[in-house]
């Protein structure tokens, strides 16, 4: 293989008479672990409290979400897209919806777009809230950056149920626009929370930023180097705060994104405060973005009328959409052999994908930071595993 | 000599003892409760170790000298300790010299500790 | 990112290599480039390398099972009927076998291009399943690779830890084959699910002629 | 008044000792006060648990236990039924004399450690000449039974768990009782009493506590800090880090043994708090020379609620060190920063009283702080980071 | 029984056994303790010799405890650090096997 | 210095400690069983069958058409069309549900059965407080318990109600019209339905 | 207090009962929970120990991570075939007495997921299950009303007696056959007894339709 | 009577430190006998001396011990490994017994049985060890410097070796 990171090399013992085989500590974080977000296993090899060697073990929630997709009609994998990443399900119906819009070649119109930003957007913010929250809880906070970032997630979901029905589980999407029109009252509602939010972040950034534990156990921990990180095809976040400038909604441009006046924001080290950073000031700039898109929403349709919901038959062939969600590129692969079903349905999950530099990240450092760094490439099983 | 001796330790071993009545009462009362009502019913998997849930392997797992080092500074700190007490004890009356001669002793520890550091023993990883 | 001129770049490159241009017939339009797989991971190579193309970022590895399918169509044949030579129209069935198919999808996160849709297929789907690992050119193919290899079956040569991923090492199948067969775990529930009815019903009946 | 009521406690035993035959009386009398010892502890424990869960709940935005009896201050009880009558489960790897001894010796010694502590005027079990030493050698007792409950069950997440224990407890005792020493050379004694005595007195309405001084202050705090890591509290939680290694050492134990293990933690935690009161705080003093109509027990307790709300204060505030730093912070700040204290102690009592006294100490404290304190955020590398966008 | 008597005859078993553990058994680390138990025999009589002594007031029986303890303290550092040395060498703490190891 | 973020933290944590006792921002627990949120009108949980009129029956909106049942991507829903045909709202003679059971324990609350209902028959509820220690009993609805007025309908989901009423209505009155055309045409034959008494109340005959 | 009780209460004798209302009232209103989330209802199990629900109210928001500590085990999410052993192994890991919610749909049948190959069809078919929450995910508050049925279930358990818990009585099991993997499937796919329990008085098959009223809301 | 109680717990510990099986075991029978001897300390009236002997023998040296034993592995609950002279061994412990105790049985000071004042005040302690014996405090003080020292060289050099 030719990029294993080059500390990594020098740390595994390959001779174990040096080193004493029997001082190595094997040991399995997880699959029933409180800090590994649902049923993830680490197989750490530990020197001391030193990890020497780490192997992600996955596949505890493999829920056969392909297979099913790919017996079943278009329209009903959208409700199964919302359990993937199921902190983010709006991101992942679009990202479905852009995919399926790309095979059959359907435009949605302007309110929906705008819509479907927003309400994107809303879910950055609480993705992004939430993992800032469990990244602190696993080092040990007990609950209060996370009860506050829940406090305002709960906000957020409440407009998601308002529009949707549903905290989590939206559904909303739907290929050629959206299910249904934002009801009364909802985009000053939207406008509220949107206002209010700048407060939270002003408060946990005087709650942590300065914090000197914070700062020592995030500084220099879980260095990603800018090479690794793109020859790992990691995305998101954590590809940013290791200095990539790669943001599919800048790249990309799907949907209006080239409307709207935004920035990305870039670490330089590559390690864990760097990701923490990136995605707070993330939480800022979706903010513009929200301000922007509440103000500009233009009233008309939210559904492309050509466009059939039950019966749906693209032609056969195939397309691959993909959209930044809260987690990094999340893509959708379809084949369509004509059938009402997809003939292949294949999910490029983030969290997946962003894992394979776990163990690069993790080796070398303490057990503890293991915890922190996986905390930071913000993975949900339901995407990984599928 | 045991009158003194019982007058001042007295209290604190019948202090022991309530505690020992403390940590075991409950106990026995727990245990007592499972004799009754709630048979205990120990199984090949329950009484197996935890493992997060997976199979645990009775690995037996050595430590790193790093833990020793501490161990042998601590000691040797503890030890200073015993020979401070007394000194802080009777430092209210005692001259400047004796004081000095205290510093010297404290320095000659403090010596051995900046070779410590500074051959970083003090540097957990 | 024109399809044609990659083709022809990678062929200056890498002399000797088998290359196919797949047509797409979604409006999506992203055509592909079938790889013969003796040249496969120095055509990656020079994809990720080629300072032009700089596909140094592989966002995609997917697995596709395509099962033997049969196409029929009515042939006008002459044919010697009693002795005289008569068109007669015939079915003629033609078998394409089946194959499995391994889906890479690139971009540049430098040149912020993409995506480069690339194929490779194995000989056939069930005895000599091997494909070259492009883990070695892009890191990000490990997992996924992986993947193919659990669900689909398709051995990477070259791959650095190929072990399974999502099932545990004790499974057998490969579960994302359209042929694959589920274990019949259903049991008799009083539920709708109408696929637990059916299929409980079938186990009745299998349990019925014992 | 004032003075009936702070010897209530004391008058009452006296009476009733009265009524037993004098070759019993004092064991009665030693009896009483040891019962009274674990009865008002162990509710203060019970109290301590649901008010840390109430406290934790009001930071983080809701109510926590409210349920359970009025206010939720049933909690503990059910918690104690349910705890007893939870199966008890030994694993079968574990070694089983050791596994239940631990608990066990934990809650005792945590029990032993009150015997030194003065609770109020003349309300001490026993006054040791060298009680201060009495508390530290108790509490080194505490280390061991530690490490038998993670040992003892042979779980992994339990042996790292206690040797975390471990190192990081031995660590803190060294600065834990180089700063009680300043004190000691304060006041010439290792009695509880004694101490607390000696910081009877009050100039104006201010009273005459070792806190009011450079070097008591940065004594108290480096105290207080090291008391933390004693008891395994947050920030210093590493050994139970539940993030990291699940439950720590006693990952293994159910039932009541949990419990015991809950009880002698929070045992420690008082004790600690108890004598950083009696060292620094004035024990059962009145903070202010207008106040000492109230009885001192009183005072006593006030100060050490004040204590354990710090505790819950500092727990919901703050994340969990990691293993190296928490070690580097106990060699390279709190060891240096408490030998200077010994030093500074020393100073202050050489100089002649007065407002150089005061500038020459403050200055003995506070420069090494700044210096040691810069140091430690070199080593880990602490920075301020601007980031740049990209449009 | 005089109690020094007593405590002297205690701190010759103490002594005793831990002579015997010393030269009985085979893992340094316990042959290590066996001297540390030794070593606390000698301090009980330090102790006893001091309180039963002609002349307590002068503590040096007492005094010579404390430094004993001290030394016994950095007398258990080194041997410990020897023995863990050792066994890094050789992979055991046995002392039989150290000697047949020498060569 | 050392300790100043540490400082501010704290600052922070005793803010929203104090602040817990005066502001309902702070303190923002909502105590459940006795107080509960405002009900968000949009919200659904499962599924319910809708009828009109008092008599759950005879009022019964869904006709069978097992559409939801195709489409319903956990397949959760079973129905078994009836034999026999009922009039329905309209009027019209239908087919019926003589089965109609969803499984709870499959159900995702997606609502695409209501998405895809062409009757306004099936609805989402609101209703959540649904824990139960009976595994199937507890948890395999079948039309009876399913069954729910449009009265109730319109509680839930007043906009939806108000907008699948009105559908309902415009439609009840094309059949109308219709009916009345082909009446003056037929004019002296009997239709073969009893025409509605009045519109939401059923057909009892 | 119906008749019944009253009965009972005086054949029993005031100090069982008092015993017996001790301990449940001990038992129900300290649940610890285990930290186990395995999928999307994992979040909202967290949503609910969180400030705007704040399991915390009844005593049960110590989420214990060994199951050592914990009397409650919420199966939040899609147990998979490959998680199952696991699961198992956990809940006879922990002591007794013990409950098992099943939130969410998955966790009850397999939910949405039950076409898939490696979706474990119930968590009941290998461990006994005290509450199940039908939704996907369920809310928060369906957490917390399952929550005060389960204390409602302890409530009604008597201390002696035939129909005692299962924890009580010496002869019911406490451990539970911890599945294998195997080349196609889980060995053995059920626990057989367990399911035979389970399926034993089932109410309505399917296709019998019951005419009983609607409940009218 | 307090005497031979503490006597008899410190004498089990002492052997079950010598005879146990596992080290760990050992070192915490060695924890009893020290705490019995502490206690053997405060009644003769050597508070100072009795606490200070929990403090370093339990809370330093044991622990230091049992991270050695943790250090060394096969030490874990190894066979009762006694050396193949251990006959030999044992008459030699005898016969020094023997002689000790007729040795304390026979000199003059068992004889003594006068009770002088007891206690000896920390003050005292204090005192007599900053005026009396601050030389041999500086010595203890440079020993344990040296200790130490050589203690971390010790073990370092192994740590280096580690790497």
């Amino acid at each position: 293989m030719e990029m294993i990171a080059p500390a990594a090399q020098e740390l595994i013992p390959n001779n174990a008479a040096a080193t004493g085989d029997d001082a190595l500590l094997e040991i399995s974080l997880g699959p029933h672990h409180p800090s590994t977000h649902g049923v993830f296993r680490m197989d750490v090899v530990l020197d001391g409290e030193r990890v020497v060697k780490l192997k992600p073990v996955f596949g505890y929630l493999h829920r056969n979400h392909e297979k099913i997709a790919e017996g079943a009609s278009y329209l009903a994998s959208m409700p199964y897209t919302d359990r993937l990443d199921y902190i983010g399900s709006l991101t992942n119906n679009w990202a479905y919806a852009l995919a399926v819009e790309k095979l059959a070649g359907i435009q949605i119109p302007e309110r929906a777009e705008y819509i479907r930003v927003i309400t994107a957007e809303l879910t950055r913010l609480q993705n992004h809230a939430s993992t800032i929250g469990f990244l602190t809880q696993e080092m040990g906070a007990s609950g209060s950056p996370l009860m506050y970032s829940f406090r305002e997630r709960e906000k957020i979901l409440d407009l998601f149920e308002s529009l949707t029905g549903s905290r989590m589980m939206c559904n909303y999407m739907r290929f050629g626009g959206c299910r249904v029109d934002l009801p009364a009252g909802w985009l000053d509602q939207t406008r509220k929370v949107v206002a209010d939010f700048p407060g939270f972040l002003d408060e946990f950034e005087r709650l942590l930023e300065g914090n000197e534990i914070l700062l020592a156990r995030t500084q220099g921990v879980g260095v990603l180097s800018r090479e690794l990180a793109i020859q790992a095809g990691v995305t998101g976040p954590i590809l940013r705060a290791s200095g990539v400038n790669y943001d599919i909604r800048k790249v990309d441009r799907y949907g209006i994104y080239d409307r709207f006046d935004f920035r990305v924001p870039l670490g330089e080290h590559g390690d864990v405060y760097d990701r923490y950073m990136v995605r707070m000031l993330e939480m800022r700039e979706s903010l513009k973005i929200l301000e922007q898109a509440l103000r500009d929403i233009p009233s008309g349709p939210i559904m492309d009328t050509k466009t059939k919901i039950r019966g749906f038959r693209p032609k056969a062939g195939e397309a691959y959409g993909r959209i930044e969600s809260p987690k990094g590129e999340l893509g959708f692969f379809l084949i369509s052999d004509g059938s009402p079903n997809p003939y292949r349905y294949r999910v490029r999950p983030p969290s997946l994908i962003n894992l394979t530099v776990l163990e690069d990240m993790c080796l070398g450092s303490n057990v503890s930071d293991t915890i922190v760094i996986f905390g930071t490439i913000d993975i949900v099983l339901g995407e990984v595993d599928r | 000599m045991n009158s003194a001796f019982t007058h001042i330790y007295g209290p604190i071993a019948i202090l022991m003892i309530a505690a020992v009545g403390f940590a075991i009462a409950p106990l026995a009362m727990a245990w007592l409760w499972s004799k009754k009502f709630s048979p205990r019913k120990p199984g090949p998997v329950k009484n197996a170790t935890y493992e997060c849930g997976l199979e645990s392997n009775d690995a037996f797992l050595r430590f790193r000298p790093e833990y020793y080092l501490y161990a042998i500074v601590f000691l040797i700190f503890d030890v200073e300790a015993i020979f401070l007490l007394p000194f802080a004890v009777a430092f209210t009356g005692l001259t400047v010299g004796a004081s000095i001669a205290m510093l010297i002793f404290l320095l000659l520890l403090v010596e051995g500790l900046v070779w410590t550091w500074r051959k970083g023993v003090l540097i957990w990883v | 990112m024109n399809l044609e001129k990659i083709k022809s770049d990678i062929e200056a490159a890498v002399p000797g290599c088998r290359l196919q241009i797949i047509l797409n017939g979604s409006p999506s339009g992203q055509h592909s480039l079938l790889l013969g797989r003796e040249h496969a991971v120095e055509i990656a190579r020079f994809l990720r390398d080629d300072p032009e193309l700089r596909l140094d970022y592989c966002s995609n590895v997917t697995g596709v099972d395509w099962l033997d399918s049969e196409t029929s169509e009515k042939v006008k044949v002459k044919k010697l009927v009693d002795g005289v030579e008569q068109e007669v129209e015939e079915v003629r069935k033609t078998r394409t076998p089946g194959y499995l198919e391994a889906v890479y999808h690139l971009y540049s996160m430098e040149k912020k291009h993409g995506p480069l849709v690339l194929r490779l297929r194995p000989e056939n789907r069930t005895d000599h399943v091997t494909l070259p690992s492009l883990t070695p050119v892009w890191r990000s193919a490990e997992f996924q690779e992986r993947e193919i290899f659990d669900l689909y079956g398709i051995i990477f040569e070259g791959h650095p830890d190929l072990r399974r991923i999502l099932m545990w090492d004790e499974f057998e199948d490969h579960p994302m084959r359209k042929d694959y067969v589920e274990p019949n775990d259903y049991e008799y529930e009083p539920t709708p699910h109408d696929a637990v009815l059916e299929k409980s019903k079938q186990a009745r009946a299998i349990e019925g002629q014992r | 008044m004032g003075e009936t009521a702070d010897q209530l406690f004391v008058t009452l035993q006296h009476w009733l000792v009265g009524y037993a035959p004098a070759s019993l009386r004092s064991i009665l009398s030693a009896l009483l006060s040891v019962i009274a010892i674990l009865v008002v502890f162990a509710l203060l424990f019970a109290i301590t648990t649901v008010l840390e869960r109430k406290g934790l709940g009001r930071i983080q935005n809701r109510y926590g236990p409210n349920r359970v009896g009025p206010f939720g201050f049933l909690q503990p009880i059910a918690d104690g039924i349910k705890s007893l009558t939870k199966e008890d489960i030994v694993p079968r790897a574990a070694d089983k004399v050791v596994h239940f001894l631990a608990p066990v010796v934990l809650v005792i010694a945590a029990f032993s450690l009150y015997a030194v502590l003065p609770i109020g005027r003349n309300m001490v079990l026993a006054n040791l000449d060298a009680g201060v030493l009495f508390f530290f050698a108790i509490s080194s007792v505490m280390e061991l039974t530690i490490f038998m409950a993670g040992w003892s069950s042979r779980n992994k997440y339990s042996l790292l768990g206690a040797m975390r224990a471990i190192a990081q407890m031995i660590s803190y005792e060294v600065p834990l009782i180089l700063a009680a020493v300043t004190v000691i050379m304060a006041t010439g004694s290792l009695s509880t009493v004694t101490i607390v005595e000696r910081q009877a007195g009050y100039t104006g309405i201010l009273p005459h506590w070792f806190v009011f001084t450079p070097w008591g202050f940065a004594g108290f705090v480096l105290f207080m800090i090291a008391a933390t890591a004693e008891s395994n509290r947050s920030p210093f939680d590493l050994p139970e880090g539940e993030s990291e290694i699940i439950a720590g050492y006693y990952t293994e134990y159910s039932g009541f043994k949990f419990a015991l293990f809950f009880l002698g933690e929070y045992l420690g935690m008082f004790a600690i708090s108890g004598l950083g009161i009696t060292l620094f705080l004035g024990g059962w003093a009145a903070p202010l020379s207008f106040l000492t109509w109230i009885p001192s027990y009183l005072w006593f307790f006030a100060k050490l609620l004040v204590m354990i709300s710090a505790f819950i204060w500092v727990r919901g505030t703050l994340p969990r060190l990691r293993m190296d730093q928490l070690m580097n912070f106990a060699w390279r700040f709190m060891l240096p920063m408490a030998l200077l204290n010994l030093v500074t102690a020393g100073v202050w009592r050489f100089l002649p009283q007065g407002l150089l006294r005061w500038f020459v100490c403050a200055l003995l404290v506070v420069v090494p702080y700044v210096l040691l304190g810069r140091g430690l955020a070199q080593g880990w590398r602490l920075e301020k980071r601007v980031y740049r966008f990209a449009e | 029984m005089t109690p020094l008597t007593s405590c002297l005859l205690l701190s010759a078993l103490l002594f005793t056994i831990g002579l015997a553990g010393a030269l009985m058994r085979r893992n340094a680390i316990l042959v290590l303790i066996g001297i540390e138990l030794m070593l606390n025999a000698a301090n009980l009589n330090f102790i006893a010799f001091w309180r039963y002594g002609p002349n307590p007031e002068a503590l040096t029986g007492m005094m010579f405890v404390i430094f004993s303890i001290g030394v016994a303290a950095a007398e258990a550092a080194v041997g410990l650090a020897l023995i863990i040395s050792l066994y890094r060498h050789i992979k055991t703490a046995n002392i039989d096997e150290v000697n047949s190891m020498r060569g | 210095m050392l300790g100043e973020g540490i400082a501010k933290g704290l600052v922070e944590t005793a803010r929203n400690f104090i602040g817990s006792y005066f502001s309902k921002n702070r303190l923002t627990t909502v105590q459940y069983p006795e107080e509960r949120l405002p009900q968000i009108e949009a919200t659904r949980d499962f599924p319910f069958l809708v009828y009109d009129g008092d008599d759950w029956q005879a009022g019964m909106r869904c006709v069978g058409c097992q559409i939801c049942e195709k489409e319903c991507p956990p397949k959760c829903i079973y129905i078994e069309k009836s034999k026999d045909k009922k009039p329905d709202a309209v009027g019209k003679l239908q087919f019926y549900p003589a089965v109609f059971n969803i499984d709870v324990s499959v159900c995702m609350s997606c609502q695409i059965c209501v998405e895809v209902c062409p009757f306004e028959a099936i609805k989402m509820d609101t209703e959540f407080e649904l824990s139960t220690d009976n595994r199937f009993g507890g948890l395999l609805w079948d039309k009876a318990r399913l069954s729910k007025p449009n009265a109730y309908y319109g509680k839930v989901h007043p906009t939806d109600a108000a907008a699948s009423d009105a559908l309902l209505a415009e439609e009840k009155a094309k059949v109308e019209a219709k009916a009345k055309a082909a009446g003056e045409t037929k004019t002296n034959s009997e239709l073969t339905s009893p025409p509605l008494a009045t519109s939401g109340a059923t057909s009892k005959q | 207090m119906d008749l019944e009780l009253k009965e009972a209460l005086s054949r029993q004798g005031i100090f069982t009962t008092t015993l017996e209302e001790l301990y449940n009232w001990g038992r129900r209103s300290s649940v610890w929970p285990l930290t186990f989330g395995l999928a999307c209802c994992a979040i909202e199990m967290i949503a609910t120990s969180m400030a705007r629900y704040d399991l915390a109210r009844f005593g049960a928001e110590v989420f214990r991570p060994s199951p050592r500590q914990a009397d409650l085990m919420i199966v939040a999410g899609t147990v998979t075939k490959k998680m199952a052993p696991q699961v198992v192994r956990l809940y006879n890991q922990m002591p007794e007495p013990k409950y098992v919610i099943a939130m969410g749909a998955c966790a009850i049948s397999g939910g949405p997921f039950k076409q898939g190959y490696n979706v474990l069809k119930g968590i009941d078919r290998y461990i006994p299950v005290d509450v199940h929450i039908p939704g996907c995910p369920p809310r928060p508050e369906a957490l917390m009303d399952a929550f005060i049925t389960l204390q409602k279930k302890i409530d009604a358990q008597s201390l002696t007696g035939a129909d005692r818990p299962r924890h009580l009585n010496a002869e019911e099991p406490s451990e539970f056959i911890v599945p294998q993997y195997g080349a196609h499937d889980l060995e053995p796919p059920k626990n057989v007894k367990l399911w035979n329990i389970i399926t034993k008085n089932i109410p309505n098959g399917p296709g019998t339709a019951s005419d009983n009223e609607p409940r009218k809301d | 009577m307090l005497f031979l109680i503490f006597a008899m717990l410190t004498v089990a510990g002492a052997v079950a430190a010598m005879s146990l099986r596992n080290l760990v075991h050992s070192v915490l029978a060695l924890t009893v006998a020290f705490a019995g001897l502490a206690a053997v300390y405060l009644q003769l009236g050597a508070q100072f001396v009795g606490l200070a002997q929990i403090l370093v023998y339990i809370g330093a040296v044991a622990i230091l011990i049992v991270f050695a034993v943790l250090l060394t592995r096969d030490s874990e609950a190894s066979p009762l490994a006694i050396v193949g002279s251990w006959k030999g061994s044992g008459v030699v412990a005898l016969a020094i017994f023997g002689i000790l105790a007729w040795a304390v049985d026979h000199s003059a000071a068992s004889r003594q049985s006068v009770l002088p004042q007891p206690e000896a005040t920390m003050q005292q302690i204090g005192n007599a060890l900053m005026l009396r014996f601050a030389l041999p405090l500086e010595i203890i003080g440079l020993l344990l410097t040296v200790a130490l020292i050589g203690a971390v060289t010790i073990a370092m050099r192994e740590k280096k070796e580690m790497r």
